[in-house]
């Protein structure tokens, strides 16, 4: 199905925006402005864009360790995300959470999660809860798990996908193959040959399977795999074949990469390169309207880095508020 | 008033919490009961007669019955909760918090902090706790003094039929995360129960069950019973014991215990959990900071040894504080000196 | 292949010994004498039994809450067990333990257990183990987790399949289903319609199926599993369709059966009628013969409640012993 | 004597054993560090550098790289000392025991209870604990409270170097199954080693790493050095405190702390672990019931707030007892009445 001018301008700047956050981030973290353990999604931004382009408000997703993505492309405020980066108490969790734990409930995002498979029994709740309001006019509200080929072999997320076909529960489990889990590759990790797709299907849920660097093979896959979902028929599983640009976290010597391995990823599976010559080849989109988006989407990182060095920094009594609400 | 056991309250304030608000969805094994079998849903309920009934009054889709995954039960609950409903989640024995505990521990008890306060979680988990039926190690814990200590989390503790209903009431309204925990041992226990639809006991407000000027006991749960039974026997001797019921561990009283402190000047704390970090080490050590000066004897526990929860009968009648031990406890602190 | 007429008789002394184990501890539960939560292997007793038949001490195994057939078969000692049961002190985990906890490491039994899913991730480090030591003259030492088909979805057991195969320790996992876990049906619990031997393969070992009433259908899939295992190909999968007689735990009313169900799987299903219906027969075995287990296997049992009733019991010092080894 | 780093204490005790007993058995997630990657085994080893070159030196069989299963990790290490090996397995963070804590409480550190003393588990579970890296709510918290309760576990919490290799050497040549918890923010220290293959520290001594007559300060891990700083201090002023370091939690050294208090009449506990049911607690509550009559002060605890832990660099370090803390802490003991 062909998208809008509109629509694909939108999902390029998601996509940019991410990207330009993450390699923005991977060069202030050296600075040692920024505290704690940052995980860098460059390079798979095709596929939370690819997903959430699908879905509004009342659908939920929820991310892992590595959310800025997963945060960004379902619609959370780019500054209040850097603020939250930078620990200031005008980030999206009043700098309490930090990029691990990046949420906005209001948008849908359930939160990014530092416990490897944590997320997707609560997604699976999620969809219980849009099964009981039932349908409306589009079909049933989803909720989206997003987990790594790592944290597939956490029980949690095993028991997850039992528990979503037993109830039915219109839950979707979106597992992003960028092949490594910390220094691990996934063949090892993975009993079946890192094929997690039909490991998934095995579980008594249809699966797909698509390569995860191209958002037109994301974005068509989730939309049959939504279609399946919102229509009743319990949740599904997608594998997507991806990229991690960095390290597992930002230090990391990535010794365990193949020699040129980072460049030939960079060259070849760029989701955002490989968009341009699409839509561009197409004529859907000319160069001059990405380039736009580009200093568009490098001016809006530029203005939230600003703001967050700029934002008020938490006090110590902050440290006991929002324990409760009442106790 | 009406008269009912402390299961049928935990049954009976569910199902009235349901019929109220149609947010309330309660979840777990076997809650149903007979699910894919030829006898049927509801087949038989629960195995501790909590559930009964709600799946055909409630339907499928606010009664839950799951699978052995009690990650996935307690993750659920907490999607259930983000995303507007109140769940009822129940955890058969409260010794399988450790296959589900990071659920409950850094999931559900930590998103409204590391949210920055932007959510809320009102899910309930129900569970059943405590010694006394020869289940041994793996089926007769207590675990509050485990969930006392992990901050976002609120626990509950109820000792009487009255005080499920209240406290239950309370936990199924409440905005946070409740741990609910239901003594065994207790499910059989009558007594009256107000019948306001309305009933509610608030959390950290704990109840003087005897009062006196002697000694202060503070106890919950299975145990409570036994400490009331010392006190009325000192009665006899013309000894006076405060008895506090806590009710809730967290929040904590701690006023209650406080100012009877400072009248008693003694304290025995009676609990069932282990000794070492556990609530009965907390209450003293609360007790011996911010009462020093009213002390007038060592502040006591009486808990079980640092052993896990033996099976034969002579074993765990050993190992849980009995009268008798309680009863020592006592006239420890009423003699030292 | 066919047994000899001592492996024979031994097969169903132990199957025998099982169920006439269990049959009176269903009438003396009901005395009250005995404490705490017990559950029957009744039924079953052709699985732990074709199973154990092929092992030795060396070889381990660990159980569920639902242990004492298991136990038996592994050769722990009747006495001792009936003891233990009774919580005298001269039982096997000095009464200590009881049903759920029965375990003698001695003779590679690794435990009953109260926790559902817990044995399987330990049954793969004593896979683990034997992988460590290497094949001796039959091959590899094996572990084997029993699991029901409630447990088959608890995280953990998912997870150690998956972990066997990654670190392709010899390990079997051998699913008991009988159908219910607790109250719930398997078609309902188990998300593939109830197929566990599927799941299982899907994790990326071989999977077998046998009908778990036939002792032996156990014992000749057990011959192969067994074989492929221990010739080091790593992990394998067992499901046995089997059956439960008594209640989930003794006291349960079974409302969850269908009509004439109990009748029908005690007349047609019976694993001991099964092998006596068999090995007669095809002349193996004479009545006579099985007659003479049966009554020596009574004879057992009754001598074992006998022991257990006069047995020592344990004292207010005992609880404290036993936690650590020094401290 | 050697001068070494406390993660090179970690690594060369661990080699030093595996070398000495082919018993000793290495597994944990990343222990290896590149499995199933171009780079190949031992690319990259585990984020602590706590085992690298150990999969070269001592093989596959002996050195497992496992999958993001934390639950199977800890059974499997149950399941390899019941069967006479000694595995010592790696928590990458010791907030995981939430998703195996099962393993951890119910199984491993019951087993020889309920067997009826017929088994030996020798397990060691390395884990890295504490805050000071602004790891947030899930990757700073503290456990040896969670841990030290509970039956049939014993708890190492080593503060330098030194302490690390003799305890974790005690720990691994140990029959029952021990925690090892490593402070992160320790991983760099550097100190002073012995070089004697076979030193070892028992359990359940602590260390005295500062004198005094006027208060006693109980701290392990990270806080340690913060109270050795406020002794310093306080030595500067003419105030003596005992520091004592109590190296285990579970056993405990009883005996060292109420000596201590007899003669100084004043405790100060200073722990990482949240405030209810904490260690803490547990030896304010100790020493209040056994050291009651030479205590001139209330016991006071210094330990972060009843929160989760937070991220913020000035949250963090407001979260954490700092010296300052410490020193108001051990001050307002001093000054009491
Ligand atoms: C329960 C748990 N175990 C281990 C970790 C440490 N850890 C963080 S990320 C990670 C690797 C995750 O790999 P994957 O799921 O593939 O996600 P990716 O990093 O590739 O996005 C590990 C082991 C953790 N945070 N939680
Ligand atoms: C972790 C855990 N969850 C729940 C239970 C309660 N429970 C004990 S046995 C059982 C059913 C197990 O079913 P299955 O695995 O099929 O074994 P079966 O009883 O049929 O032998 C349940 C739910 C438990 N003991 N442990
Ligand atoms: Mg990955
Ligand atoms: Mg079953």
């Amino acid at each position: 199905m062909q998208l809008s001018r509109d629509a694909l301008l939108r999902a390029y700047r998601r996509m940019k925006v991410i990207r330009e956050f993450e390699e923005r981030l991977h060069v202030e973290i050296m600075t040692g402005e920024i505290a704690g353990f940052t995980h860098l999604y460059c390079g798979q931004e095709a596929v939370a864009v690819g997903v959430c382009e699908h879905l509004d408000a009342a659908d939920k997703i929820i991310s892992t360790h590595r959310g800025h993505g997963h945060c960004l492309a379902k619609g959370c405020d780019v500054t209040a995300m850097m603020k939250e980066i930078w620990g200031s108490r005008e980030g999206l969790g009043k700098g309490k959470g930090g990029s691990m734990h990046i949420a906005d409930i209001e948008v849908g995002m359930l939160g990014a999660n530092g416990i490897v498979g944590a997320g997707a029994p609560i997604a699976v709740g999620a969809a219980l809860s849009a099964k009981i309001d039932g349908p409306g006019p589009d079909g049933l509200r989803v909720s989206i798990a997003f987990s790594g080929d790592g944290a597939c072999n956490q029980g949690t997320t095993f028991e997850a996908m039992n528990f979503a076909v037993v109830t039915q529960a219109p839950c979707i489990f979106v597992f992003e193959n960028n092949h490594y889990s910390e220094h691990t590759g996934v063949d090892y990790a993975v009993g079946t040959a890192g094929d997690i797709a039909s490991r998934a299907e095995a579980f008594g849920m249809k699966a797909w399977r698509a390569d995860g660097t191209d958002f037109f093979a994301v974005h068509d896959t989730m939309r049959e795999v939504l279609a399946h979902v919102r229509a009743g028929n319990g949740p599904a599983a997608v594998e997507f074949d991806t990229e991690r640009f960095f390290g597992h976290f930002e230090g990391d010597p990535q010794r365990y990469r193949g020699p040129g391995e980072l460049d030939r990823i960079r060259a070849e599976r760029d989701c955002l390169k490989k968009f341009r010559a699409s839509v561009t080849a197409a004529g859907l989109l000319g160069d001059a309207d990405l380039d736009a988006v580009d200093s568009e989407s490098l001016d809006a990182i530029e203005a939230a880095v600003t703001a967050a060095r700029a934002a008020a920094r938490p006090t110590a009594e902050d440290v006991l508020t929002d324990v409760y609400i009442s106790y | 008033m009406a008269q009912m056991m402390y299961r049928d309250a935990v049954l009976s304030t569910i199902a009235e919490e349901m019929a109220r608000d149609p947010s309330v969805v309660v979840l777990g094994e076997d809650v149903v009961g007979g699910m894919g079998t030829a006898g049927g849903p509801e087949a038989i309920g629960g195995i501790w007669s909590t559930s009964t009934g709600l799946f055909g009054q409630f339907g499928a889709n606010r009664v839950i019955d799951t699978p052995i995954s009690e990650s996935a039960i307690i993750g659920a609950a907490s999607g259930l909760a983000l995303s507007g409903k109140r769940p009822v989640a129940e955890l058969m024995f409260a010794d399988f918090i450790g296959v589900c505990l990071d659920q409950i521990w850094n999931q559900m008890g930590k998103f409204r902090y590391m949210f920055g306060g932007k959510s809320k979680c009102p899910a309930v988990i129900r569970m059943a706790y405590g010694a006394g039926y020869n289940a041994a190690a793996q089926h007769s814990q207590s675990v509050h003094q485990i969930l006392t200590g992990m901050p976002g989390l609120k626990v509950v503790m109820p000792s009487t039929p009255a005080d499920v209903k209240g406290l239950l009431r309370t936990a199924i309204r409440d905005d946070d995360p409740v741990i609910f925990l239901e003594h065994k041992a207790l499910y059989g226990m009558s007594g009256e129960v107000p019948d306001d639809p309305d009933f509610m006991i608030p959390f950290g407000h704990a109840r003087l069950t005897r009062a006196g000027q002697d000694v202060t006991i503070v106890s919950s749960g299975l145990l409570l019973g036994f400490c009331e039974a010392v006190a009325d026997k000192l009665a006899a001797e013309g000894i006076g014991c405060d008895v506090i019921d806590l009710r809730t561990t967290s929040p904590l009283d701690e006023e209650a215990i406080l100012d009877s402190v400072e009248v008693t000047g003694r304290l025995v704390v009676v609990d069932e959990a282990p000794p070492r970090c556990g609530l009965a080490a907390d209450l003293c050590a609360l007790v011996s900071n911010k009462a020093f000066a009213s002390l007038k004897a060592p502040p006591e526990a009486v808990t079980p040894p640092h052993t896990p929860i033996p099976f034969a009968r002579e074993l765990e009648s050993a190992y849980l504080p009995s009268v008798d031990k309680i009863e020592a406890g006592v006239r420890k602190v009423l003699g030292w000196r």
